[in-house]
Parts: C-alpha cells; structure tokens; sequence
C-alpha cells in the first residue's frame, strides 16, 4: 500500500476512493493521510467517514459528492467545518446520486456528456452550472447532462484479485466499474490475492480487468469499519463512535496521531484493534454461493 | 412511550405503513421507511416487492438493516444491481411506484429541502444533499414523506428547492406526508391538505407546527391509532431494540 | 411456450429475441412461425438463422439490426432474397452494434435519446435518419444519438430462473438486459426451472428481475442450435447446412414444415433430432466456477 | 497449397501477425485475425491481451473457436463483459490498441464498405453491414485490414462507407492492409501505399487487382515468406484442420 500510494497518488490528484456503502477502502485513505499528500480533489457518492478523516487531516481541497452524511448515525462533522459559515475553505461540487454515476459512466465510456431525467424543477442545476439542460434531437424533450469524470486515481477495495488486479466483488457493487474504467491510474486492494485460475474458474465475477489496474495490493480488513461480503461486518459501532471524534477536532487530531500515523500500516490497525473488534465484525455464519458449470469445450 | 401506549413514531410507521395498501414496488432506504415498509409486507400489502437503493431486490434481511449498506440486505437477495442499473434500469425507467422520502424543510407544494439551511454558498447547516432524493421523487410514481413536523420543517419557503414537489408544473410530487402529527395528502392543484389528526393531537397543535396556514380536510378524522397487531410486530419483529421507534 | 406467444405475441408487435450468438431462443422463434404471427417488426444485434428462419416463414415486415451474417459460415440468404434487387419487400432500419446497444440503453433507462461517438465520417446516418449529430453543450465536440427502442416484447433464454421469472445467466451475457428492461413485456426462457432458493444463494448472478418478467418457459434446448454454456455447445454443423437449406426457396419450405410446423414444440424437436446431434453438442466435460460466500449476518 | 509451400492465407497470417509485434491490447473477431493475432502472441507480441468482440477478455480457448460466439472463449477467460461494457468501456474508451477489419471495399484512403454492393435502398448485393467494424475503424489506435484483393475490392470508389478512411479529415483510419498479393501502409496524407509484395507476386499482379493508380513505396520489398516456425504454429496449433488457412 505504501509504495502504490506513493507512486501513483500525487499531490494536487482527483482521487476517487469508491464502493457504495461497502467496500469501502480505509486501508488507502490512511495511507494517503499517512503520507501527508495535498489539495487533492476528492470524489466520492458518499464521502462517508473515510472521506471527513482525510478532510479532517487536511488532504483535500474540493470534494466532489453526492450525499454527504454518516449513513445511519447522522453528520460528517469535519466536512461540515469546512463547508458552514460565511467564509467555508472546501469547494464542494455536488451531484444528486445518478448525477455522479452518470459523470462516471461518461468519464469511462469516452463520453463529452452523459443525459439523465433528473434535476427538473429543483435548484440543483443553479448550485452547480456543470449541470446543464440539453434538447433532444427527437421530439421536444428535455433532459440535463452532466460532464464526464476522468479521475487522476481510481482506489477500488474488493474480496479478490490475481496478481495482474483481474478483480472479482459479489455483494454490492456500486459504482467502483465505471469509476475505475473513468480514471487515468487504477489501484485494487483485496482481502484475498489469488492465482489467476481462481479468477478464470468464473469470469462473470470480473468487475475489473487487470488490462486497467495499475496496483494490486494485499490489504485483509482494508475496508475496516466498512464491509467485505463474505469477509465481514460493517463495524457500526465505530460509525458511531466516529460522531463523537469528528465533533471536536482535538479529539479528530489525536485519533489520527494514534490510528493513521501512530501505525504502520492496515496490520498494525488490526492488531491494535485486537479480537474485541475482530469478533464483533465476523459474519455469524456462512452462506455458499451454489456451484454453476461453464463447460469444457475442447 | 407516551400514555398512549405507543410512541408518536409508532404511529408514524403504522400510518404510513397503511398508506402502502395496493402498492407493489417500493424503493426504500433505511430508517423509519424501512420499519414502515416491513411492516406494510406483514399487514395491509403482502405483495410487495422491495428495492433497497444501496442496489438489491428482494431482500429478506435476517436482522432488521442498521445502515443503507448493511449486508443482510445482499445475503438472500433475489438481485443485486450496480448503482448505474438501479438508477437507469429501475428508478429512471418508471418501475417504482412508491418512493419515501425524508426531509429537513418542506413547503406547501410538497418542495423538499435536504441540501442547506441558509445561503447555498455560505450555509448556517450544511445537509447530506440529494442522493437519490431528487431521483426517487422524479421518478417514483408516488412519493411518500415521511419527517416530523415543527414550523422549522414545514415552512413556508424553502432554503434550496433538492426534490421538486408540484406546484404549478404539472409534476406529481409526493401524494402523501406522514408526519407525528398527523397524515397529509395533497389537493388537485398540489396544495397540502391535512386529512387526519393522530389520536390526542389537536389542530392547534398542528398550526402551532407549520409555518403556513394549513388546509384541513372539510372531512378531518382521527387516525386510527396503531392496532395491537402492528404494536407487536413493530416492536417485537421489526425493531426489537427500538432503534427507530422509541 | 405455446401459451406465452399466444398470450404476448401479438400480429404487429415489434419483437426482441436477444441473445449475442449465446442463448439465442430459437424455441420461442418456432413458436412464433407455428403460430403463424405476421407483421412483426423484428429486433437483434444479430439476426442470425433465427431470423433468417422467421423471415423466410413470412412473419416480418422491418427488421431492425447491426449485422446480418451467419456467423462463421456466410449470408442469411432468406433475408437477402428480400432485401436485395429494385424491389425489397423487406423494411430494413440498421445501425452498428454499439447503436443497438444504445437504443437498448435508451429504452429501458428511459432515456429520449443515447449519445454514442459512432459514425463520424460514414454514410451510416445518411442511410438512417433517426442516427442524429448532437453538439456537446461542453465545448465544442459533436457525437450522434440513437433514438431509445421500446420492443412491445422482448424474448431471452437464461440457464436458469425462479418460477417468478429471476433469471440468472452465465457467460456471455450481450444485450439481454438492457433488452428486456427496454421492453413492454418479456418472457423468460430457460434450461433449467429452479427453487427460489438456487437464486437467492447466489444474487450477484441474477441478469433478469423477476419484476419485469411476464411468462417463464421451462423449454430445455431452447438455444439449439445456437448455444448455452455449460449445458450443450453451438451446433455448428447446423449453422452449415442451413446455408444450403436457406439459399432454395423450397429447400426452406420443406424444412419449416418438418421442424416447425410438424412439430408439437422443443421436446419433440429434440427427439427427431436424437442422440447423434445431442452428443455432438455435449461439452466435452465440466469447469465448474469456485465457490464463493456471501456470509450470515443475523 | 502453392508451388512455395505455403497458401496465401497462411502467408496474409504470417504478414498480419508481424504487424502486431509491440502491441498490447488487441480487439479479434473470429477467423483469419483470430489466427493471425494467436501466433503473434507466439511469436512477435508474447504481451498482447486479447479482447474478443462477443464479450470476453483474457481468453484462452481450448479449441479453435467456430463463430464469434463459441463457448470455448468463455470457459477459462479473465473476465466476461456485456456487449455495452464491451463498446463502451473498452472500445469507446480507448483502450483498444488494435483492432481488425474485413472489408468488401476499400478505397485508396482507407474508407470501407461492408454494407451493401450497389444502391443502399436498392442493392445489388446484401452484405452483412458495420456490426462493430464502425466503432472498431473508429476507437482502435490502430486498425488492421486483412483481406483478398481484386479489381472488384479495391476500387476507386466504395458503394457505402461503412467505416471512415483517412481522407481529408484528419481520422486516422487503417494503418495496415494485408492482402493476398501484398502489404500497405498509408502515407501521411492518407493515401495507401505498396510496401512490399509476397514472394512470386508481381507488381503487375497487383496492378490487375487494383482499380487505382497504387501508389507503391520507393523502398518495395519482398514480404519475408513464413517461416517454418510460423508454419508450424499456424497448421499443428492454430489451424490444424485447415479452416482458415487452406
């Protein structure tokens, strides 16, 4: 993680750290943190937690989003900092949720625009003019555009990849494709690194192919306080525990001194969070997919 | 719990669950909806099919969700879809029929706010935002709201206009607003209208917690207060630790 | 299948049967010659024998494509005799695969129209007026639009679904999806009719929500001769002989009246072509996909 | 089989497969490129990665596939892609360094007909039209033709430009044609030009299977005849039956 983060993430960057709810890949943000990168753009639907710690340790200079909240516990108290009052410090550029898709499904099919059927009659396009309205050519419909989204560093978190990043996610899968296939560099961490005959066994569960990805890294419990299908639990108790840090920026420094620079690294994290954690995010039993036959056809 | 016997959140979930009778796509999120809806499956709409936004069809979550995201709404799923399908392919292509909503400002129109308080630039409350919000009210055939209610949310302008309602454009807007007060639905030219009081709420009450002066149904009733029936799933299936409903 | 066609294939109705060279429902196509169906507009990336079968039957008036080969073998002689000379008797509407695609993708998001980068500098817009040029209103790029296409109904063959029509579908997987959600009504056809329980062990695979599915048919070599993997392969032999078979008028005829018309359905058909043909579309063995775990959360 | 000891088809496999050497990602359909790209990766380009225009990256088939779609490219593949993915996300992209074409016309300046012979709303002959070879001559890097030549193909005028050439627009169109008789390569303006002929063709013979005036290179060489490795490739691993090459 180390060395992907310090080769492929640059000052100044878009950086789109994806996974809708699940996946979500703290392993980088720490390390992006760690290294005390600067005035990076950052893209996100939902910035989540991950999102106000590196804001909160200073990383970032705009934030590009589409819901800005700690799902299910209630604000990003450090977002909210920069972003309330007379003089906020963070530009925010800011989507309703398709609108990000489909600024991603733009940015990864080479696309000047991409049409969608929202933002009529609201406010939206007045609070950002990139959202503009465009004629149909057929009849006298109307619909908005978005521009396309080529960030500089696509970051994805799944369960597997071989060594080339041939990345298979079940569960669900967000927008990590299109914002993978949208950006310029490409990094996938996963919880398991395996032969590329495990990937070739199945490849209907490739959600990104090597041909992209610029980094593999091996990062068990990257996702840690998000989820991993299969792997674990989304670790609510720290979404909840995160509201009371973020409130008071010592409390938010000193938990950064201790979590992000204090250690290592994502093992030395889990290790220091110890088996109190590691048991309350383990699934509570298993759940095998069936088996499906491909066929031989020599 | 109130002397009532039941909170005044319970009797916005059962109200609302009641309005899903008919109903059999539904779009829901986490939270209060997701109690309502649950709830809805087990009473008044048991064929409804529910399309959790986080992207999954067909959920039979094994404990009640804590986070739009949680993964006991995948496991068992009859589908899971990218965010670009749930977008495109469900909610945009019109096979949503009921989508709830919650809100931090709502007008007369049924216009919700869920962006700002004060100037966009230079906000007093900087708010989630859209996510899906703008998606579900445009494109659900109806829109269920369901908040509480106090003349700081029902206002008679709002800050920043993220979910359109129907006033003077023809749009549908949201057709029902469940608040802990009482159950609104709206008029043929979009004008909110108040159609029942929950048990032990007065009008009084509710123009001292609305922001404009309100239109009350010339046929105003009592909402029928939770059953024993909903009281005992709510509490013992839906939500056993009162997360969302103490 | 005998009650889904007559049930939702009406004279008249513009028809989606999908499928890229995998899982084509040729089954269903029979049944549509069978029940003697006229006027349909008719709807496939590739029209394929198939089409070349139902067209030679008489049900078509337009076909709407973007490549009207055999595959591997040659032309679809049945298609040309109507579509060649001073006279063609056949509507043809034709674009390239990516804007089939996009009419698909325009369809079933909802979408007036689907901007594509396609057919700068070609006369492929001359020939089809509804191919439009579009300016970006960012800068000063010009892409083409397709318009959305809305089949009234769209026809799949899956590997498997539920009774309520949750098909899952393995290897390629071509435009099926967008297909079906763009249309008006869709039948599911499939190899194997499974429990509820088969698809909800393993929702990552499910292509088709049970949602918009109006029929499912229980049709095993419903794909034959194209192909379904993992439970039989192409039947290439026969892509071969209908070349012969398609290019003699009365050669077609016969044929139609032998294999469609002079059989009660796919299980007969399948018995008159017996053991030699099944074994040769036998997979020459198994590749059975790893398993994955989704995980128990209670 | 000729008098050399090789058939055209195998020496057209050998001249495209060479065109490959420092290539990386390459878009293949099924008969002659899938030959030729199958004994680059032997031979000049080890690194190519294969993207089959059904809807499969990584494939490694067991057997020869038969059509576009057979299902030996899918069983034991990297990854498999709906055909939107496919145009859109690797095409359209630009992640496409090479992709090839057929052709029933092609022009001086690359331009290529595969639609129709004659009259579009009348034709003479029917052919299959663009499937992906519009956005193929469109989104590769490079486009490589590989084709027979005749007076009646390569014509000074195509009947329908189904895939964009280079002339006078600044597009890149093909950037290799191998045909039966030669290979060619495009001058700067656009214009093709005669590189080189294959063993026992003369420049006569390819002024009889051309309706222009060719412009020929001042350096025309030989096409080095395949090797005996090439050979060996081509007719014990790649073609044994002889399907493509014969």
């Amino acid at each position: 993680m180390r060395d992907a983060v310090a080769t492929l993430v640059r000052d100044g960057d878009s950086v789109a750290i994806e996974g809708f709810t699940h996946l979500i890949c703290f392993a980088a943000g720490h390390e992006i943190i760690r290294q005390r990168r600067r005035d990076l753009t950052l893209i996100r639907m939902t910035p989540d937690v991950i999102y106000d710690q590196m804001i909160g340790a200073g990383v970032a200079r705009k934030l590009v989003f589409s819901w800005l909240g700690n799902p299910g516990v209630g604000s990003l108290h450090a977002i909210r900092r920069v972003t309330e009052g007379a003089q906020p410090t963070l530009e925010l550029e800011e989507y309703s949720h398709f609108g990000m898709v489909g600024r991603y499904i733009a940015g990864a099919t080479n696309l000047p625009f991409y049409p969608l059927r929202s933002y009529e009659g609201t406010d939206m396009p007045a609070a950002n003019p990139r959202i503009r309205p465009l004629a149909s050519p057929y009849g006298d419909e109307r619909v908005y555009v978005v521009p396309p989204i080529n960030p500089d560093v696509t970051i994805v978190h799944a369960q597997r990849a071989d060594a080339a990043g041939n990345a298979q996610v079940w569960g669900l899968v967000g927008a990590q494709k299109e914002a993978a296939f949208a950006a310029e560099r490409v990094i996938v961490v996963v919880e398991e690194l395996v032969d590329e005959s495990v990937i070739r066994a199945d490849p209907n569960r490739t959600v990104i192919p090597g041909l992209i990805v610029d980094a593999v890294v091996h990062e068990p419990y990257g996702a840690h306080p998000s989820y991993a299908q299969g792997f674990y639990d989304r670790d609510n108790a720290f979404y909840v525990e995160w509201d009371a840090i973020a409130r008071d920026p010592q409390r938010l420094t000193d938990w950064l001194e201790t979590w992000v620079h204090g250690s290592s690294g994502r093992a030395e994290y889990m290790e220091r969070l110890g088996p109190t954690v590691r048991d309350r995010i383990r699934p509570t039993g298993t759940a095998v997919a069936g088996a499906i036959d491909y066929g031989e056809y020599r | 719990m109130t002397a009532a016997g039941y909170t005044p959140s319970e009797m916005m979930i059962a109200a609302a669950a009641r309005e899903l009778a008919g109903q059999r796509v539904c779009f829901v999120g986490i939270g209060l909806p997701n109690v309502a809806v649950n709830l809805a499956l087990r009473t008044v709409a048991p064929e409804l099919e529910l399309i959790y936004e986080a992207g999954a069809y067909g959920a039979q979550p094994a404990r009640l969700p804590l986070s739009i995201g949680d993964p006991t709404i995948v496991t068992g799923s009859l589908a899971v879809m990218s965010q670009a399908d749930l977008f495109g392919l469900y909610l945009q292509r019109g096979l949503v029929d009921v989508g709830f909503l919650g809100a931090a400002q709502i007008d007369r129109f049924g216009n919700i706010n869920s962006t700002v308080i004060g100037d966009y630039a230079a906000p007093k409350v900087r708010l989630p935002g859209s996510g899906g919000a703008n998606e579900i009210a445009l494109h659900s055939r109806q829109v269920f709201v369901v908040m509480r209610q106090s003349k700081r949310s029902f206002v008679a302008s709002i800050d920043f206009c993220t979910s359109p309602g129907s006033s003077g454009s023809g749009r549908r807007g949201p057709s029902v607003v469940v608040t802990d007060l009482g159950v609104y639905h709206f008029e043929a030219d979009g004008e909110m209208r108040l159609d029942t009081l929950h048990p032990g709420v007065s009008l009084d009450d509710v123009r001292a917690a609305i922001d404009w002066e309100v239109l009350v149904s010339p046929t105003l009733s009592q909402t029928p207060p939770p059953s024993a029936d909903e009281l005992r799933l709510i509490r013992e299936v839906l939500d056993p630790d009162g997360r969302y409903t103490r």
